[in-house]
């Protein structure tokens, strides 16, 4: 405003109005090209579980306090074993669920007997801390039923996801937000 | 003016808010999440074989019969194990007879039953039992007419019981939608009241790992609000399961691995909070009503053989336990100090002084009624001070009594009930009758609606215990 | 305020200003910058299985004689002929080796093999998913059996003279068939009357074997049992337990495939910790072909079959190879103490 | 406005004291709750609660004592109580950040307040800005440019300093290499050099005819020069061109050294250290063997060695480790011994090991550009401390292995077997050698056997051309031209047949003791001591001694021969023989 | 943002495709009636609706408004200070911080160097919004939308003055940080803005010590020096304050003309009002040989950028994961280290080829010896052109707001007298000067 009125170049003051132009559609046009051709795009953040190698750093990584990744059961794809290797350690003292034989920290994972010889075991997600220790004992001995999942009403979304920067295993993905989990499931 | 001392009072306030703050955090609790953590132990899957499991293998092999009774226009309810108020004592509205004639209280009806102690709860005009089929080796949920004794239902599931001392032993618990029954090997199974339509079963055993204790279950389901209060030992000393589901609703630890008694827990309110009150193998445990926690325990009191009577609730958290096998008497005292409970010994009593072997003492206007160990009523201030008992000459055995009206009906061995003032200060004998002939009648005794209902080893007989106007009032024998 | 007064507060803003700058600096170096720190979880988040994989040296009493690739991107299953002849199925395709491991052919088929068996006439048996298809010696197809259920998927096919049993992994049934195709019975299903408790079977993994007492012998992985069935389908008897112990069945599907040698002993291999062990045909562990030091941990386990002179052929789907194996006097052989070394 | 007072803007706008004591208190509140979540932070992470050693302890103790059910009561309470502690920290730490947030705004509320009550009004500069202020800001400001440089130079230069992709270089650059076909020196270069253990062929027979026959290691007469050995081993000389290698070990140190050959100059020191799966030993090794018995071998480009521990690696000429790995370390009652060669574009290792029926032994072919396995046979052979050989027979190229009980042919590209005969026995150190068309094989406890390599399978009864019982050596390689072969016993006895017929020519005890294999120079046979006693002989069928010299320093490794020199690895010292 | 490096994971997509059909196919246990297979936990979680971002770009565009009224129309510094708290409290502790203009430079590289991410319209809004305002209202987004500047802003509270000479040179390092982070996430290493934005933690209650030190640490400092962050670390501020230098219209200190009273003389804390030039000009000469001289070097500082810039090309190189996982299989194959990292397990989990590997960080390298080598001119340049502007004269003969420092904060109004003369002839002062 005081340069129009103290400056009284005109010249000037129209390079400037065409310099802002350019700049303007330049700014504008640009961000409209790399948006138009491709949406719909993928958008949230995910862990495939096929590249997934349960290492723990989703649980140390988020840069929320307590991580947005859990882990999640197909229930479609569990065995509902009695041995189950992602909820007893390794080598459990007895199959119960008394404190010395089960494999998760927290507590999380919780058994139910079904029928014989079935049970059937659901994640406390409340507890869940997203170590992935069950789900590496699940792959290790069965379907490979328990893993990791981002939990999309925990997940902030960030631009660059601190754990997708720290997976050794380049399971972090991003998926459209329409279908954004990467369920394992029975088709 | 104010607004200057505002400001100059800004600066302590704050002072006294950021301190009270920081205290909170310092010493604040563990959060929300504190509430789903428990202590990881055994079976909580309940794995070995559960309620679904066995729910399913009952109820298929379960068969339901439905017979012609038809339930009576009575009102009145015993609706479990000593009563309504869980205390042994009836509430009878029409006036009962003091004394009876030498024909004796009018005999409604009298129908076998398989051998054992089993009583009967009474509701709706329905009396209940559990039952054993020694032919069929089955246990049999029976609804009578109260009326005639004749059966509305009989829903029956295979269960092999050999005999030693007689099969079933406990007094189902109803509600005006559910029964609910313990069988001898433990079998906990919940009906329809109505109909006798299954909807679930628990085999404590499979469940919970519950060991059957000597003689078979004699504990009883409580029934308490919307929930089914259990006893299994084992896995959890205590369970509550949802009465219209079945679901577990919790359990409650046993550290001491304590087993299933023949006493049934009992309730308890205490400064606000509600447990119940179980003798197990091991000792007494209070259980939080709420979520099962383990408010105290004690092994001050504990009987190696059997503990048969259940404890009595006597008010201001004294606790009445007593017991057969020399063990005596004990008054504990439950004290509350900032939400933690603790139980203390009162006294103990020796086992002649005063105590019973196996049916649970009467508590009535502060004072205990029991047979002892040689057959004499006695009766007890709570202090454990013995007032009176019946003499030598007045012995009655095991068997079991009940008190409606200030009248104490007390059964002998064979069955004889003898009807004896409880508000006197003395022993006194009001009348007698030898109902049944029997042996071993030692089946808790139901009052209600006028009626009680007795049995000896084999046989049920329900008793018309009105007073004539009465009777003569609400109309007879249907 | 005086001029000495503002001096100082500059000095003491300078101060702060330079400590904060310094704890910037510092703080920003101490982040870890370029993601080496890695998991900071302790090591109870570790799923640890190192205690399991170890094999006491006296109970390896086989060593590996040879190996040879596949010579196909995922093989699947493995099988010998009366010739001691090897086949391998995977891919799209079956290929065969000399007993030596010279590649002897190849057969494409039209769809993903899941495994094979070949008879004492030569006669291939390959499941192709839910359905067998039966060529004869020369690898001409010569019969497509239609599928038993809608759910099936054939994971094992063991060829007697007379019978052919299939395993159906996806209806969890062992499905006898005469050779011409004609389905007989099945086996192995729940039947309480028979006190038949059924197969369970969480995963594509169920393997058969007939025994050399007459006696079909099932996998049932989901109770980690091996299972002896007679032809009429009476369950005769079963053995295994379920633990991480070396004479034992770990996880949710163990042990995946079986294979018996002319003893009669059982050969089972069990996926995760891959192993190979050989048990008597009552179920008493005998010995230890190859542990996972060898086979290292994979989730498909590694199919077995036996040749005529009891060697034991070991299709390993991780290293895409062919292993034989020779008995050998226990202590460890160089495969199990050295195999690691140049795979 | 308010009748009883001023308003609240005034009041805090007048309180200065009131705004200094309200952001001292919510001041020291924020650096309370901080220091509390500080030391929260600081307790252990998180994890660590949960992460509970004393768990893990508990549980160990019960896998000893499965049957314990005190311990097990304790460990369920522990659990229940660290699961508590854990989550206890985590709802604190979510109160604390709350608190830690409110107090921070207070503080910062009632800084403001403090700047409200104590803004003075604007009050105009010092002084009128003046050119020469101007001048200096413009000149500041070109140094502080300047000077940031500086400081982003120094700090790019610390940062830049810690890390290099040297070794994407040598991937890049092995990648590229192992695509190319292998630079491999064409054989007539190699029949010039002493590129493996006994020459070019591994038959102790030298190229050049010139080499001296005299010298004396104490007047330093004919010796070029001597240079110290870092660590004293008996592997042999190997030379290419102007480069001396040879490798020394102990039982933690591998090394492999490369000497200058016109001043004897120690170029570099190749160390085998962190190589995978290696293990240093093993311990139960004959002093006699040492840690590093193997002569290395060299392509031209890259030097090869391994060692007691079987460890094997490559160094360019330059020093600079190309690639190691470890084979395990073999099962052998002396120690490893065979040495490396190298075939085309393949390193052959004899692995063998352990006796005939573990099924142990094997022969590896590794490429020498990335160490990478081509072939790997194995072998149902004993251990043995031999070097293979490969010779070309028929215009076909066969690797002669030799160990109890078989001397053995592969085709040295592939590893497959060509022909086997049952002739040997017991530990096989003497090397093969090839001579007139035969194979020959010896050791003692077995004999010497001639066999003609033009069989497949096993020739045992068809193609062993003769046999020999008289002087078997047990360590030294046998020396053969196509008349005659010779044979040294470690007692000094020389034994000399004719190749054709296998007929006993002579036998002569030379009274010396002797390691090292014998050498044919031309006409000549040298042999040398283990005294350091070299002889000379005419080769013919009778024994005629040329003459004798003494290098003063025991040998126990075979010379290298080439252009007018002999290289001489003693115990302690490399000698250089030559005139100068 | 990690670039799928690895050349081809065919084979792997073979195997796990294979055994992944194995899996789809295979049926739940054959459980008695009555069992119903539970669902998946949080398998009715949403993700975060798209709506959400296109709000969150609507509450932009209206603060961006709201502000430039605020700033330029309004004149009300009290405007400003609340509206920049309510862009604190909603882009900061409501939104966490997550999604802002800082932050989207990257999006937008990445967009533009990796064909494979598609750039998220609430990203493109947030970059080219902020731009686009400030092309023509100046940076009222720094004023009070921004909330990275709220933050800092609100805790100014003692402001020192920082030296001209030190300014000039601490406003390079936005423009290095800016080519750095470009350089970056072209190259597929890393967010940079993201990984070291001070104030996120604070934004989300959740940081690690060292970032809570950092962001408090400059807090700390911006208590005397005025928005540190801002001024001397933003690169989008970098951005923004080369477009402000071609805006339509900016704050202004005075509504009217200039009386030159120097009562603003220390208004602004950030050090963005320039002084009028003194009546007596010094030497055009000597201004003119330093301009020349400027010039001719700034090929030379160009030059020495580039080859600064290409020397630490490794150390750029080593931020990236593929580099750095092929370093670590080069010595766990080579036996210098000891052990694995979940890296090179992970990676050798995946069969795939060692060379190609090497061959892709190789390609990497390239990358960034090209990249450094451009950022070592970038920064030249910038340094370059810092000084030319050193040079530069201008005649100035009011206290003006420098177009490309000036964060339209508006507190120099209220030193204007010319402002304050015009306020009371418009409304009653609601604060009285003591």
């Amino acid at each position: 405003m005081s340069d129009h009125e103290t400056t009284p170049i005109p010249r000037r003051g129209f390079m400037r109005a065409a310099a802002r132009a350019a700049c303007a559609l330049g700014i504008g046009g640009g961000a409209a090209y790399l948006v138009a051709p491709r949406t719909p795009g993928e958008r949230v953040w995910q862990i495939d579980p096929e590249k997934c190698i349960a290492c723990g750093n989703c649980a140390t990584y988020c840069v929320l306090r307590e991580s947005a990744v859990k882990c999640v059961h197909s229930f479609a794809m569990c065995g509902y074993c009695e041995l189950c290797t992602g909820f007893f350690n390794p080598s459990p003292n007895d199959l119960t669920t008394a404190a010395e034989n089960v494999l998760c920290p927290t507590g999380a994972i919780v058994r139910r007997f079904v029928e014989d010889p079935y049970f059937e075991y659901t994640i406390d997600q409340n507890l869940c801390i997203g170590c992935g220790k069950c789900v590496k004992g699940c792959k290790m001995f069965g379907n490979g039923s328990l893993y990791l999942q981002v939990i999309h009403d925990r997940c902030l979304n960030c631009n660059q996801c601190s754990i997708a920067a720290a997976c050794p295993s380049e399971a972090w993905v991003r998926v459209p937000a329409a279908r954004p989990h990467l369920w394992k499931k029975v088709t | 003016m104010q607004f200057t001392r505002i400001a100059k009072a800004l600066p302590a306030s704050l002072a006294a808010l950021g301190a009270a703050l920081i205290a909170f955090l310092l010493l604040g609790g563990e959060g929300a999440r504190a509430g789903s953590l428990a202590k990881r132990v055994a079976g909580t899957d309940m794995a070995g074989k559960t309620r679904e499991q066995v729910a399913v293998a009952i109820e298929k092999a379960s068969t339901l019969t439905v017979c012609d009774g038809v339930p009576a226009a009575v009102e009145g309810a015993w609706p479990c194990f000593r009563g309504a108020k869980l205390d042994g004592i009836g509430t009878e509205r029409a006036p009962l007879a003091r004394e009876w004639g030498p024909e004796g209280p009018p005999v409604l009806w009298t129908i076998d039953v398989g051998e054992g102690y089993a009583g009967a709860a009474v509701l709706n005009g329905r009396v209940y039992l559990i039952d054993y089929d020694r032919e069929a080796q089955a246990d049999v949920v029976r609804c009578l007419s109260l009326a005639d004794g004749r059966d509305i239902w009989r829903f029956s599931y295979p269960v092999p019981v050999k005999r030693n001392h007689g099969m079933s032993r406990t007094v189902p618990a109803v509600t005006p939608a559910y029964v609910v029954t313990l069988g001898p090997k433990c079998h906990v199974v919940c009906l329809n009241a109505e109909t006798g339509a299954f909807v679930w079963a628990i085999d404590l055993v499979r469940a919970w790992k519950a060991k059957v204790p000597q003689w078979y279950a004699g504990q009883c389901p409580l029934i308490d609000r919307d929930r089914v209060i259990l006893a299994p030992g084992g896995d959890a000393l205590l369970i509550a399961v949802e009465l219209a589901t079945g679901k577990v609703l919790w359990q409650s630890p046993n550290p001491g691995r304590w087993q299933m008694t023949h006493a049934t827990p009992m309730p308890m309110e205490l400064r606000g909070t509600r447990m119940y009150v179980y003798p197990g193998s091991g000792g007494v445990a209070g259980i939080a009503a709420e979520d099962g926690a383990l408010l105290w325990q004690t092994d001050a009191w504990k009987i190696s053989i059997a503990t048969v009577p259940s404890p009595v609730i006597a008010g201001g958290g004294r606790v009445f336990l007593t017991g057969g096998y020399n063990a005596g008497a004990m008054m504990l005292k439950i004290d509350a100090q900032d939400g933690a409970f603790a139980a203390r010994t009162l006294y103990t009593l020796d086992p002649k002084v005063f105590a019973s072997i196996q049916q649970t003492p009467i508590l009535y206007q502060e004072r205990l009624f029991a047979v002892k160990y040689d057959g004499q009523l006695a009766c007890a201030d709570l202090d454990g001070r013995v007032l009176w008992t019946s003499g030598s000459g007045n012995t009655f055995g095991l068997g079991p009594y009940a008190l409606a009206q200030g009248l104490l009906y007390v059964v002998n061995d064979k069955g004889r009930l003898t009807l004896v003032d409880a508000g006197a200060g003395e022993y006194r004998r009001l009348a007698e009758f030898e109902v049944l002939q029997g042996h071993d009648a030692w089946g808790p005794l139901a009052i209600a609606g006028g009626r009680l209902i007795m049995r000896d080893f084999t046989r049920m007989v329900c008793l018309d215990i009105r007073d004539r106007a009465a009777r003569a009032a609400q109309g007879g024998v249907q | 305020m005086t001029a000495r007064g503002a001096i100082s507060t500059r000095a003491a803003a300078g101060l702060i200003v330079f400590l904060a700058l310094v704890a910037a600096v510092v703080a920003v170096a101490l982040h870890d910058p370029i993601g080496r720190r890695g998991n900071r979880l302790g090591r109870d988040f570790a799923y640890e299985t190192k205690d399991l994989r170890p094999i006491p040296p006296d109970l390896i009493r086989y060593a590996e004689r040879a190996a040879f690739d596949a010579g196909l991107a995922v093989p699947r299953a493995i099988a010998v002929d009366a010739g001691d002849k090897i086949y391998v199925a995977g891919d799209r395709a079956v290929v065969w080796f000399t007993t030596h491991g010279a590649p002897a052919g190849a057969r494409a088929l039209d769809g993903e093999p899941t495994c094979l068996a070949v008879g004492a006439d030569g006669t291939w048996h390959v499941g192709l998913g839910g359905h067998v298809e039966v060529f004869d010696p020369a690898g001409a197809r010569a019969a497509a059996w239609t599928p038993h259920g809608a759910r099936s998927y054939i994971t094992a096919i063991a060829a007697a003279p007379d019978a052919i049993f299939v395993a159906d992994a996806g209806e969890r049934l062992v499905l006898l068939y005469r050779p011409d195709g004609a389905f007989v019975r099945p086996i192995g299903g729940r039947d309480a009357a028979r006190a038949i408790p059924g197969l369970v079977v969480p995963s594509p993994f169920l393997d058969l074997a007939m025994g050399k007492d007459g006696l079909l012998r099932v996998t049932n992985p989901g109770r980690r049992k091996v299972e002896a069935y007679s032809l009429e389908g009476d369950l005769c008897f079963a053995w295994g337990e379920a633990g991480a112990a070396i004479d034992r069945f770990c996880g949710c599907c163990n042990p995946v495939h079986l294979a018996v040698l002319p003893d009669g002993a059982l050969v089972a291999a069990e996926k995760g910790l891959a192993t190979v062990k050989v048990c008597e045909p009552d179920g008493a562990l005998r010995c230890v072909v190859a542990g996972p030091d060898l086979l290292g941990e994979n989730a498909l386990g590694c199919d077995v079959a036996v040749d005529s002179r009891g060697r034991i052929v070991v299709l390993d789907p991780a290293a895409k190879k062919v292993r034989i194996f020779e008995p050998a006097p226990p202590g460890g052989s160089r495969s199990q103490e050295t195999g690691s070394a140049h795979e | 406005m308010n009748p009883r007072g001023p308003s609240l803007f005034a009041a805090l706008k007048s309180d200065a004291r009131a705004a200094a004591r309200t952001a001292l208190v919510t001041g020291a509140f924020a650096a309370i709750t901080a220091a509390a979540l500080l030391a929260y932070h600081v307790r252990g992470s998180a994890e660590d609660f949960i992460d509970s050693a004393e768990i893990a302890d508990l549980k160990s103790a019960l896998a000893a004592d499965p049957d314990n059910g005190a311990l097990k009561i304790e460990i369920q309470e522990r659990d229940l109580a660290i699961r508590r502690a854990y989550f206890a920290k985590l709802a604190r730490l979510d109160r604390g950040i709350y608190l830690l947030l409110g107090g921070v705004l207070a503080f910062v509320g009632s800084l403001a307040w403090m700047a409200f009550a104590r803004r003075a009004a604007p009050k105009p500069g010092a002084a009128e800005p003046t050119a020469a202020a101007e001048a200096r800001a413009t000149l500041s400001a070109r140094w502080s440019v300047a000077a940031l440089a500086v400081i982003a130079a120094g700090l790019g230069a610390a940062w830049a300093g810690r890390s290099d992709l040297a070794f994407l270089d040598r991937a890049v650059q092995a990648i590229e290499e192992a695509k190319a076909p292998p630079v491999l020196a064409p054989p007539e270069e190699i029949a010039k050099q002493w590129p493996r253990f006994r020459g070019p062929g591994g038959l102790g027979v030298s190229a050049y005819l010139n080499v001296p026959a005299e010298w004396n290691g104490a007047s330093g007469a004919g010796i070029l020069w001597k240079t110290p050995v870092p660590i004293s081993s008996d592997n042999s000389p190997v030379v290419w061109g102007d480069r001396i290698f040879l490798s020394g070990a102990t039982k933690k140190r591998r090394e492999v050294y490369c000497f200058d050959a016109a001043t004897g100059a120690l170029l570099w020191t190749g160390k085998v250290e962190r190589v995978p799966g290696s293990k240093d030993g093993p311990d139960d090794i004959m002093e006699d063997t040492g840690y590093a018995a193997p002569t290395v071998a060299t392509c031209g480009r890259r030097v090869y060695a391994i060692f007691a521990n079987a460890d094997l690696a490559a160094f360019d000429f330059d020093g600079r480790r190309v690639w190691a790995r470890n084979l395990g370390v073999p099962e052998n009652n002396y120690g490893y011994a065979a040495s490396l060669l190298v075939y085309r574009h393949l390193l052959i290792v004899s692995y063998d090991q352990a006796k005939p029926e573990d099924n142990k032994s094997r022969f590896l072919a590794f490429d020498i550009r990335n160490g990478k396995t081509v072939w790997d046979t194995v072998r149902p052979v004993a251990a043995s401390w031999d070097t293979p050989i490969v010779i070309t027979h028929a215009g076909v190229d066969q690797l002669i292995t030799c160990s109890n009980p078989f001397v053995i042919a592969y085709a040295p590209d592939t590893g497959r077997e060509l022909w086997r005969a049952d002739c040997l026995n017991d530990d096989v150190a003497p090397s093969p050698v090839y001579a007139g068309g035969l194979v020959l094989a010896v050791n003692t406890g077995a004999q010497l056997s001639a066999i003609k390599p033009d069989g497949t399978g096993d020739v045992t009864k068809t193609h062993i051309l003769w046999l020999a019982e008289d002087g078997l050596p047990d360590i030294a390689s046998p020396a053969a031209t196509d008349d005659y072969v010779y044979l040294l016993t470690t007692h000094g006895l020389l034994t000399c047949y004719e190749t054709k017929t296998g007929k006993l020519l002579y036998e002569e005890d030379t009274d010396l003791s002797f390691n090292a294999s014998p050498s044919i120079v031309g006409d000549k046979l040298y042999l040398i001591s283990t005294k350091g006693v070299a002889i000379i002989l005419r080769i013919g069928p009778t024994y005629e001694e040329l003459g004798r010299s003494e290098l003063g320093e025991g040998v126990h490794a075979s010379p290298a021969f080439q252009d007018g020199r002999i290289y001489i690895r003693g115990k302690k010292h490399l000698y250089c023989i030559g005139a100068r | 943002m990690r670039f799928p490096i690895v050349p081809t994971l065919a084979l792997v997509a073979i195997l796990s495709g294979g055994r992944a059909a194995a899996e789809q196919r295979f049926p739940p246990p054959d459980f008695s009636p009555g069992y119903s297979l539970p669902v998946t936990e949080a398998q009715g979680a949403p993700a975060r609706a798209d709506a959400r971002g296109y709000i969150d770009a609507a509450v932009l565009a209206g603060a961006l408004a709201l502000a430039s009224y605020l700033a330029l129309g309004r004149r009300s510094r009290r405007g400003l200070v609340l509206l920049g708290l309510g862009s604190l409290a909603y882009f900061g502790f409501y939104r966490h911080g997550c999604i802002c203009p800082v932050g989207a430079v990257q999006n937008v590289v990445l967009a533009i160097t990796d064909p494979g991410y598609a750039l998220p319209l609430t990203a493109a809004l947030f970059f080219a919004l902020p731009l686009l305002f400030t092309l023509f209202f100046g940076r009222a987004f720094c004023a009070a939308v921004c909330p990275l500047g709220a933050v800092q802003d609100v805790v100014l509270a003692s402001p020192v003055a920082v030296p001209g000479w030190l300014a000039r040179a601490l406003g390079l390092v936005p423009f290095v940080y800016l080519g750095a982070a470009v350089l970056l996430v072209a190259t597929g290493s890393t967010f940079l803005i993201c990984r070291y934005d001070p104030f996120v933690g604070f934004f989300r209650l959740s940081a690690g010590l060292d970032l809570t030190i950092y962001g408090a640490a400059l807090l700390i400092i911006g208590v005397f020096v005025g928005r540190p962050y801002c001024r001397f670390l933003c690169p989008y501020g970098a951005l923004l304050g080369l477009v402000s230098r071609l805006s339509w219209r900016r704050v202004t200190i005075t509504p009217a003309e200039c009386v030159r009273c120097r009562l603003c003389e220390d208004a602004c804390p950030f050090g963005a009002i320039t002084t009028p030039s003194p009546e007596t000009p010094p030497a055009r000469r000597a201004g003119k040989t330093a301009l020349a001289v400027t010039l001719l070097a700034l090929p030379l500082l160009m030059g020495l950028g580039a080859l600064a810039g290409r020397a630490l090309s490794p150390a750029f190189a080593h931020t990236h994961a593929t580099i750095r996982l092929a370093e670590r299989v080069w010595l766990e194959e080579a036996g210098e280290v000891e052990g694995t990292t979940d890296q090179s397990d992970a990676f050798r989990a995946t069969g795939l080829a060692l060379d190609d590997l090497y061959l892709a960080a190789g390609a990497l390298r390239a990358r960034f010896d090209t990249g450094t080598t451009i950022l070592g001119v970038f920064a030249g340049l910038a340094a370059g052109a810092t000084l030319l502007r050193v040079s530069l004269r201008r005649t100035r003969r009011d206290y003006e707001a420098d177009p490309a420092l000036c964060l339209a904060c508006g507190r120099c109004y209220r030193y204007c007298p010319v402002e304050t003369d015009r306020g009371k002839r418009h409304r009653k002062p609601r604060e009285a000067a003591p």
